[in-house]
């Protein structure tokens, strides 16, 4: 089954909810390895997202995704600001005109917008960033069959992504503000990977209802 | 946490309202955010626009005004500004010359410039960025985001703000702040911490006697902890940290009209023989009385060193908050950039 | 106590030597220690000379130049200098018209400038000594020794310098000069002590959330010590103890030519529409962006009481070392005096 | 007995000895009513003058007290200064070439300085300055006998000095900093009223060699 609107505005409305709550956990992340505002910055971003969100409602599944993005691109600031921001609207992109998301259209949509994150962000796999995260888990979610409904193939991705995201705790950060802490940056988790785990949590949730 | 501030979530935006009508040679806008001269854009020139977190002030709200920048876009403290502030405050100052981004090496500026300038140049408006990473406490740009953006920060947008006003072209301008960017190395000592607002404590605490050696503008641990030392001694260190620097490679990345283009750039250690612009920063809690202190010995260290310092600046310019400690920065100048450096400004933060 | 500093005796000594490196348009002397313009005597002008304890800088030897100061007399941190350096001083700079001291009002300044005129005075030169007085929160001249001198002093330094180099006549600077410290009132807030270096501790210790109201630049203690309040808050406070301050009249001495005479002067109120220049000052320690929260609610006052601020001055320039706090001054401002407030200067300290 | 040039320079050699013994106990009084220098500055002030001493010791007694005025009035600034700077060197105007003292000489000397002080400072009595010392003390030289010896005539005008500091203890300042401090200046000795009544004994001791 492809994701619904509803399941969309759901989508974005859990993240709301888990940036709020994990603010301050995010936060201390970011205060071990950062400069203390990850949670911080996800909390005021998706808030912003918020009070956007009801002048698109009605449009289809790019324009709502785009306004995500560029919303979370000029609220959150920092690295993680344009790099999410990019991620939702250059996966918008990738879904012109639909009004709802399979499995085929949700691999588009993942490949774009960590491509924008890779373009934006120029990450390589262990420089201890949230595309520690997306990299294994947008291999899995290609490696899926197009007809399996979407809501499975996310569901199988989250494993993947939570054994990635422990996987940045013994890492040296080589991108960031983190990498300035040099070996001091070794056995914490990666704030902005522990955010995208939330991202993917959550729409799990989302594909349930 | 001792400040002159009202609500901790309303600093920067009550700060800029008082800057706003203490200097109404200044326009401030909101939402989004930035500060541009109250005469831009100004036809025909080259506009220049930096901006980052704020807290560092003057720079770069107060680098605003004729002979330096066109415009400032100022983030939360010390949190990188959006996209759409830079891309507003471009198209507010764009005289139809293009815009130069001047860009403060950290993760989160260099990629929202980045996207700003993206959207800037879809506008059909000539643009480009460069790099300032000067900061030579950090030591490798392999295993780290690079040098960070400090003090020569402040001397680009003075000498690449008055070729800008002299009629140098968006290429030209790029090239002289990449050049100014080359020439220029900095390092920072703390000597106490600073408090960000919103956090409502210190961002690091150090022992009574003791300084922190190698610190950016954030907060940021430095390369080491000692304990004080005199100010002779510690000038000494900073000097020697900046002059004897070896050749700094790394890789940026630069508009070339269609889309990013990599650049590896070599900057040459200094050598003897060398005319230098010798920068002392306070970073906003020492008074000025102490950096002339130190600059009685770096003017020592320099001439012991072969370097003849041929202009200076003395003064809070790139602070962190209310931290007390100083920075030093030396910038290689050639005749190009001295009579850049001579020309007048007329903004709030820098009169020549 | 975390200073730049080597020995503390060595402290103003070498911070002056790292001023005249870093400025050879000033020429700095020891023994007797003064500093006075490169280009100095200046021929025909009238010669302004200041001068006091250390520790306010750039106060007052970064007003030394063109447009300010001819010359600067720096004692030992917070103590008057003595009438040797300002004989010696005056001497540099007489340029044949005489020569103003700009003194402000401690009991020590006045006495050793009283001195220093009776001994330029008896080497031919015209002399004349002019006080400055306008700290509000010193109530009353009959039960002390008046009203201490604070941010006028800054303002009289620039419009006097600037009326000098436009030709006025001693008795005219002198005029003017006087005017101005009748126009300014000033008060002073610390959120912190400041430490002198030979004393090694702080002059005086607040809890973490104590402010002292009604301080003084040489960490006297104020009128009132309470716990920190919003900036508005401590703005309004400070903003009405100036504007509402009633008329004040004290005896000062001035020289008439043969010795000295008695002047009763009596400051009038500030009154509704009159225009006035602001200025927010840090006491050090303060980043100017903090300085501009308290522009902010200034200018808000201002408004409310029929004030108009035409013109303003934000930053360091009268310190007590490395103190936090703010001092506001205004000054009721007339076509004179705004004329010469706009006249050029370049100095260390203050360029316009 | 006049007081021979011997003898003033012993005077002036204990009392840079007792302005170095004295120099914390004088700082400490200012620093409770003052902005703690006075002892330091004293003690500058006197250091200096033995500096300059041998270079006027083998002439007249006024050349020898304006040295010392004029060293004083350069080296101790603030308030102080010029203040004791005045005195000494109003002293020395009045003993025109005079090689010794004679208690005549002294009242001259004595009036003359004294109204040096007040000249510069324009004390009144109850002020809580240095005068409070001088004005009593000057009353009570003038009162004696020009045929009297002078250690007599000073060691009389001993008590009445100690009695005058004492008596500047219960004063609120209207002079000087310590004005400042309004009702907060009670209670305590004034310095430089203090270290006049150093002066005194040191006059005292010195007229017995
Ligand atoms: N070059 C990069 N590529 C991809 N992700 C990055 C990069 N640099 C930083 N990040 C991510 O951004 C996160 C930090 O985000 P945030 O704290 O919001 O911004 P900032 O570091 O500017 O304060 C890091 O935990 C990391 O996951
Ligand atoms: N107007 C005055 N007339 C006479 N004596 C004064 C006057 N003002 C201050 N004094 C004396 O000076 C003393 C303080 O001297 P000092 O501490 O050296 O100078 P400052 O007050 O400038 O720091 C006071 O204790 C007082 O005796
Ligand atoms: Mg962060
Ligand atoms: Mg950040
Ligand atoms: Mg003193
Ligand atoms: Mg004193």
């Amino acid at each position: 089954m492809p994701m619904t609107k509803a399941q969309l505005l759901a989508w974005i409305d859990k993240q709301n909810a888990v940036f709020l709550d994990k603010k301050e956990y995010l936060t201390d992340l970011d205060a071990a390895i950062g400069d203390a505002d990850h949670g911080i910055n996800m909390n005021r971003g998706f808030a912003k997202v918020m009070e956007k969100l009801p002048t698109v409602a009605d449009k289809d599944l790019p324009a709502i995704l785009k306004t995500v993005g560029m919303t979370l691109m000029s609220s959150v600031g920092g690295a993680s600001g344009p790099l999410y921001g990019t991620f939702w609207m250059k996966g918008a992109m990738a879904l012109d005109g639909k009004t709802e998301m399979t499995t085929a259209d949700f691999k588009a949509f993942l490949e774009a917008a960590v491509g924008g994150i890779v373009q934006r962000g120029r990450p390589e796999l262990g420089d201890k960033t949230m595309y520690d995260l997306w990299g294994p888990v947008l291999a899995a979610v290609k490696a899926a069959d197009d007809t399996a409904p979407l809501a499975e193939v996310v569901a199988a991705a989250l494993p993947v992504a939570e054994a990635a995201l422990a996987a940045t705790i013994p890492l040296q950060a080589r991108k960031g503000r983190a990498s300035y802490l040099g070996e001091r940056s070794i056995g914490h988790p990666d704030p902005g990977a522990t955010s995208s785990l939330y991202m993917l949590q959550t729409l799990r949730e989302a594909l349930d209802i | 946490m001792k400040k002159l501030i009202n609500n901790v979530e309303d600093v920067v935006q009550e700060q800029l309202q008082g800057m706003a009508l203490a200097h109404p040679e200044l326009t401030v806008k909101f939402d989004p955010c930035y500060v541009v001269r109250a005469d831009a854009p100004v036809k025909g020139k080259v506009a220049l626009v930096s901006g980052g977190g704020s807290g560092h002030e003057p720079m770069h709200g107060g680098f605003v005004g004729q002979g330096m920048l066109d415009g400032a876009c100022p983030g939360a403290v010390f949190t990188s500004p959006t996209p759409d502030q830079m891309y507003e405050c471009a198209k507010a100052v764009d005289g139809g010359a293009g815009v130069l981004f001047i860009v403060k090496n950290y993760t989160g500026d260099v990629m929202n410039f980045e996207t700003a300038a993206e959207l800037v140049a879809a506008e059909g408006i000539k643009v480009q960025n460069i790099l300032i990473d000067d900061d030579v406490a950090v030591k490798n740009s392999l295993w780290t985001a690079g040098r960070r953006g400090v003090g020569t920060t402040v001397l680009a947008e003075k000498i690449v703000g008055a070729a800008a006003e002299a009629g140098y072209d968006l290429d030209q301008c790029a090239d002289l702040c990449r050049k100014v960017n080359q020439y220029g190395r900095s390092f920072g000592v703390a000597l106490t911490s600073c408090t960000v607002p919103a956090a409502g404590k210190p961002t690091f605490v150090l022992g009574e006697d003791e300084v922190e050696m190698g610190i950016g503008i954030h907060g940021e641990p430095g390369t080491h902890r000692m304990p004080i030392k005199s100010v002779d001694e510690m000038t000494a260190y900073a000097a020697a940290q900046i002059i004897d620097d070896p050749a700094y490679t790394r890789v940026v990345r630069e508009w070339d009209g269609q889309g990013w283009a990599d650049k590896t750039l070599t900057d040459a250690p200094f050598a003897k023989g060398d005319q230098v612009i010798a920068f002392v920063n306070s970073m906003g809690g020492t008074p000025v009385s102490e950096l002339y202190a130190v600059y009685r010995k770096l003017d020592e260290v320099c001439k012991a060193k072969g370097l003849t310092i041929v202009r200076n600046l003395v003064g809070p310019y790139i602070t962190s908050l209310e931290m007390q400690g100083f920075s030093i920065t030396l910038l290689k100048a050639d005749d190009e950039i001295l009579k850049f450096w001579d020309a007048p400004a007329k903004t709030p933060g820098f009169v020549r």
